[in-house]
């Protein structure tokens, strides 16, 4: 079999600067790998660390958590709040034997079509050669 | 080895109708099986439905088992497979197992007069007796049907109901006044009480919320109705349906394989587990 | 459902060097061999790995021997959604491979045939029953108590019980003495008929020695229980039972790890939704759950600790008993030894059996 | 050395004056040598109290039972109840103070030091007394115990069978009580993260190794939950009703629950369940080592739990229970978080 591994991203997207930015990725034809599942969510610190579990339970190879700049936020302090507890989970998932780069955080703005289709690019660059994640995949 | 306990049939809604909608939405589904034979079972005994993915639910079996065209479930819905159930569509597939639990004592009941006193979805289990009674009206006495429910939006099997009074006496009641109701107001045991049922070789069947089973048992009680004469259906947990996954047991009894059907002569002995 | 027994006369009787204990492991290739390991200085029933690999002793293991005949976890059946709107079943019932499990307690022995009741009946449990058709076990007779806290004793039992076992080793020091007690455990036996050889008296004498001077040194006891069946059924409404579940921290430990309790659960596993297919699976589930008996309506008839207490407590002493005439418990201390608040068993049903009086 | 006499004594001073509702503490019951919670109502009963190295529970899981069983009695009996706790226990009231859980008039706190040394390891002594049975353990004179078996006594040097979490102790003395007994010296620890940093210098593969080793043993008897005094949730994701439905919840509420994980102790979901009890634990948890201790299967869970800890101490320089007045780890940020691993 020599077809390439196409790793799945499952992507939280905070609704007010990220979902934007991915949304003027898309409307301004920007190209990116198209293996990123975005799911909208109010706002970065909404992210439960059981949704980034339960995707890669799910059978997700990467997990993105993306939210506005620092001080950007819609809620004001929302993105802070999200720094911490992810920062946390990243040292988690980590510790457990996790590929460290399987779990992303990005900072995107409403503006940053460009850098939401970077941040996909390298993401996807870097989660190839790790091959599909089964550690935490659900082994029914 | 013979059937493998744990494996539904499968079946195939062939009809549902709402009931009652709002906050407590009851629907009554009819079902045939896919291999066209089906079970046989008794007045008082209860199936386990399920919707595969979601799991399973002890649902008492609604239909009288005179009726051969289909098996009727009438279902609250409560908890999440009863939610899925509401979601099915005619033509959608379930899986039956069953029938489980004992059944109402009807050989030893023919030649009494039957009083069947019901609130809420607690007719659902009293249905399918209502009719096996009514089918074979010359081995009974005096058949009456008393049932109750929070509000005349709320009346299940109400088109049959009406039927029905053409063939029994049949007295309804809701929990408040309402404009245009023309029956008794207050609760199912006040109107027992109200109808001055007599005891005199007579069996009452009483099934509804636990609060209504207890209030009817004592206003049976108040009208010189014995232990005996008494019987009402239990409901618990349940899983297995067989005796065996251990929840739904008061004392010794497993309420799916020994009840649902007690008298409350035997089940006064009983703990208080239900 | 029951397992074939050898009629009386054709007892067989062996003995087997301890040298040649793994020859005999060896001629046992058909089966998937179990044997207690010690992993992080707890003990349990591994598979194992080598015929050298197996070291027969007085231990305890965690997870009783009845995870072998009712896994923590079994799938019942697969459903899929087919194209015409329908559904498919596929019943996964247990393979037939036989398994041979060493190193059982007597006590383990006994609780099977108290699970064998329950899982029998008017409604057979398929899966249970072809697990335990395929499985033998093997005992070994207990020398030295294998825990502080056993007390099998009291409870019907002995360290040298037969009952639910095929085979019952007696370690003799230098060699086993071997006594086939079911058509299974003779034909284990069989498998290595040459390393067997026919016990001389003085074997037996020697094993029956062991039996006897094992039983003596059980320490703990659980006393004149005859009336406590009767005794539970008054105190059903006894604050008796709020006092005693006070330190209860409703964990699953004294029923996970009960040989005798058998309680479990079904649950639907979805492995895709469109088309949906799953699997239904049995777990073990324990009344000591506040979600094991709550309604969805919320109401929940066993809603505090100490009501579960009683459960586990009265189902063990009491309803078992009306059922089949048997205490649901075999005394292997497990749930004493294992209880993080060290809730006893056997105080709890002293002081029923002393309550009032 | 704590005078048990002084801990008796206060013990029977409260509940003579009717201060306290009752008093959680240890006790041995006859036919075992460790200690076992204890509640005692009356004067007399203080007798019962013991203190020695096998008091391992942690009492202020009890005062998380008392809040249930408060609220729901008709007329509640306000009176606080009396618990005797160690530095770690008393971690623990500060994160429920913290959290808001209890308030501080709830507990009448006896505190007891641990001086220079802690509770024992049941499994490192089983080594040490090799099959021998044993009978009584006491705390020695100087960082040793004593300990009683069928044979005689032992004296062993107590960082050979002392729990893991005392060894990596920070708090020796209860950081709040209403009664103090014991030394007072501050024991300082010169790796208090030791355990951690083994596991951490592995490579993701070995770690990955380890864990999975680790989970394929768990039972989900959820003992480790059942004795944390942290896992109050009326809401625990593994459970599959819980507290939270009462009669008005509705069908739709209950059929939208999300199923997060399965039941089955398979290792996908028996990792995915330590890791979601690990993460809310972060910040929270105060290393009273509890859930590895009821642990049937010995699974070292305090090796997530103190990871989340050093995380915590190392990333945001915070403390996990001694202060009940700053606000806890994930719900404060400060401007200078970390931010290098977010693009």
């Amino acid at each position: 079999m020599t077809e390439e591994f196409e790793p799945r991203i499952i992507a939280f997207l905070c609704k007010w600067c990220s979902s934007a930015g991915s949304d003027l990725a898309g409307v301004s034809r920007m190209e990116y790998p198209p293996n990123v599942t975005p799911i909208q969510v109010m706002c970065s610190g909404s992210v439960s660390p059981l949704y980034i579990f339960s995707a890669f339970s799910r059978g997700a190879d990467g997990v993105l958590v993306s939210g506005c700049h620092p001080g950007d936020c819609h809620y004001i302090k929302g993105n802070f709040y999200a720094r911490r507890k992810l920062a946390m989970v990243k040292k988690l998932l980590e510790h457990v034997g996790l590929d460290p780069e399987r779990f992303q955080m990005s900072w995107v703005s409403a503006a940053e079509g460009q850098k939401y289709t970077q941040i996909i690019k390298d993401f996807v660059n870097e989660l190839k050669p790790l091959g599909p994640q089964m550690k935490l995949r659900r082994n029914p | 080895m013979g059937h493998n306990v744990y494996l539904p049939k499968l079946a195939r809604i062939i009809e549902i109708k709402e009931e009652v909608s709002g906050a407590r939405p009851i629907k009554t589904f009819r079902t045939n099986f896919l291999d066209g034979d089906g079970f046989l079972y008794r007045c008082g005994q209860c199936a386990m439905l399920s919707v595969f993915g979601r799991g399973e639910v002890m649902i008492s079996i609604s239909s009288s088992p005179l009726v051969k065209d289909y098996l009727q479930f009438s279902v609250l819905k409560m908890g999440r497979v009863t939610s899925a159930l509401h979601d099915m569509e005619v033509g959608d597939v379930l899986g039956i197992r069953g029938p489980y639990g004992n059944s109402f004592p009807l050989d030893e009941w023919k030649g009494k007069n039957i009083i069947f006193a019901g609130g809420g979805i607690g007719l659902a289990p009293l249905w399918g007796l209502v009719h096996m009674t009514l089918g074979n009206k010359k081995d009974y006495g005096d058949l009456t049907l008393i049932y109750g429910s929070r509000t005349s939006k709320d009346i299940v099997f109400k088109e049959e109901l009406e039927e029905l009074k053409k063939r029994m006496p049949v007295h309804l009641s809701i929990d408040v006044p309402e404009p245009g109701w023309s029956e008794f107001v207050g609760f199912v045991a006040q109107n027992v009480m109200d109808k001055k049922l007599s005891p005199h070789n007579a069996i009452a069947i009483t099934c509804g919320p636990p609060i209504m089973i207890k209030t009817v048992i004592k206003a049976l009680k108040d009208l010189k109705f014995e232990d005996e004469q008494i019987y009402t259906t239990v409901e618990n947990k349940m899983k297995c349906g067989i005796g065996k996954c251990g929840r739904c047991n008061i004392g010794r009894h497993y309420v799916c394989k020994d009840g649902p059907v007690y008298s409350w002569a035997e089940l006064k002995k009983l703990p208080q587990e239900y | 459902m029951e397992i074939p027994k050898i009629l009386s006369g054709e007892m067989m009787d062996k003995i087997l060097a301890k040298k040649d204990f793994p020859e005999w492991l060896k001629k046992l290739e058909a089966y998937r061999v179990y044997a207690p390991r010690k992993q992080d200085d707890v003990w349990n029933y591994e598979p194992v790995s080598g015929p050298g690999n197996v070291q027969l002793a007085d231990v305890m293991t965690a997870v009783p021997a009845k995870k072998i005949v009712f896994p923590q976890r079994e799938y019942f059946f697969e459903f899929r959604e087919t194209d015409d709107n329908g559904t498919k079943l596929t019943e996964l019932l247990p393979e037939d491979n036989p398994v041979v499990v060493f190193g059982v307690r007597p006590c383990e022995g006994k609780a099977v045939t108290l699970t064998d009741k329950v899982f029998s009946g008017e409604f057979e449990d398929p899966y249970y029953w072809k697990r335990r058709n395929a499985t033998t076990l093997v005992g070994l007779a207990c020398g030295t108590p294998p825990s502080p806290n056993c007390f099998c004793t009291s409870v019907n039992g002995s360290p040298h019980s037969k009952e639910g076992l095929d085979l019952l080793l007696t370690d003799l020091g230098e060699t086993f003495y071997a006594e086939a007690l079911t058509k299974k455990g003779e034909k284990l036996i069989l498998e290595g008929q040459k390393l067997f050889k026919d016990p001389k008296p003085e074997d037996k004498k020697k094993a029956e020695k062991i039996q006897v001077e094992a039983e003596k040194k059980i320490r703990r006891k659980l006393n004149r229980i005859e009336n406590v069946p009767l005794k539970l059924k008054g105190m059903f409404d006894s604050p008796f039972w709020d006092d005693e579940s006070m330190s209860c921290i409703r964990c699953g430990i004294c029923t996970y790890l009960c040989p005798t309790c058998h309680c479990f659960d079904m649950n639907d596993e979805v492995e895709t939704t469109t088309p949906l297919q799953g699997k239904r699976v049995r777990t073990w589930d324990t009344c000591q759950f506040p979600d094991f008996t709550m309604h969805s309506s919320g109401h929940n008839p066993r809603p505090e600790k100490s009501s579960r207490l009683r459960q586990r407590i009265n189902h063990k002493f009491q309803y078992f008993v009306e059922i089949w005439q048997n205490y649901q418990c075999t005394g292997c201390g497990r749930c004493i030894s294992l209880c993080p608040v060290g809730i006893d068993i056997i105080k709890v049903v002293e002081k029923v059996r002393d309550y009032g009086s | 050395m704590v005078n048990i006499e002084d801990l008796k004594s206060e013990a029977r001073r409260v509940l003579k004056g009717g201060k306290v509702k009752y008093i959680i503490g240890y006790e041995r019951a006859s036919e075992t040598w460790k200690a076992n919670p204890v509640f005692l109502k009356n004067p007399e009963d203080a007798d019962k109290l013991v203190w020695d190295p096998t008091c391992f529970h942690n009492l202020v899981r009890f005062v998380v039972d008392e809040k249930r069983r408060k609220a729901k009695e008709k007329q509640p009996d306000t009176r606080p109840v009396g618990i005797v706790a160690k530095g770690c226990d008393s971690r623990a009231i500060i994160v429920l103070l913290q959290e808001k859980f209890i308030e501080r008039m709830d507990v009448y706190i006896i505190g007891v030091s641990c001086e220079s040394t802690g509770v024992i390891d049941e499994r490192k002594l089983a080594k040490k007394t090799a099959g021998k049975t044993v009978q009584k353990v006491e705390f020695g004179e100087k960082q040793n115990y004593i300990v009683t078996t069928e044979d005689g006594t032992m004296d062993i040097p107590a960082a050979e069978i002392m729990a893991d979490r005392c060894l990596e102790c920070i708090a020796n003395i209860p950081v709040v009580s209403d009664h103090l007994l014991g030394d007072k010296t501050k024991r300082a620890v010169a790796r208090p993260f030791q355990s951690v940093e083994k596991l951490e210098s592995l490579s993701q593969e070995d770690k990955w190794k380890f864990w999975t080793d680790q989970m394929k043993k768990c039972i989900r008897c959820y003992a480790c939950r059942s004795a944390c005094p942290m896992c109050y949730c009326d809401e625990c994701v593994v459970d599959t009703i819980n507290f939270a439905v009462t009669a008005d919840t509705t069908a739709e509420e209950k059929a939208q629950r999300i199923k997060w994980l399965e039941k089955s102790p398979i290792d996908s979901e028996n990792i995915f369940y330590h890791l979601v009890r690990a993460i809310h634990l972060a910040g929270r948890c105060i290393d009273c080592g509890e859930c590895e201790r009821a642990c049937p299967v010995n699974i070292p869970l305090r090796m997530l739990n103190k990871k989340m800890e050093k995380e915590a101490k190392e990333l945001f320089g915070y403390d996990v229970g001694f202060d009940a007045d700053q606000p806890a780890l994930i719900s404060c940020f400060r401007d200078g978080d970390p931010e290098d691993f977010i693009r």
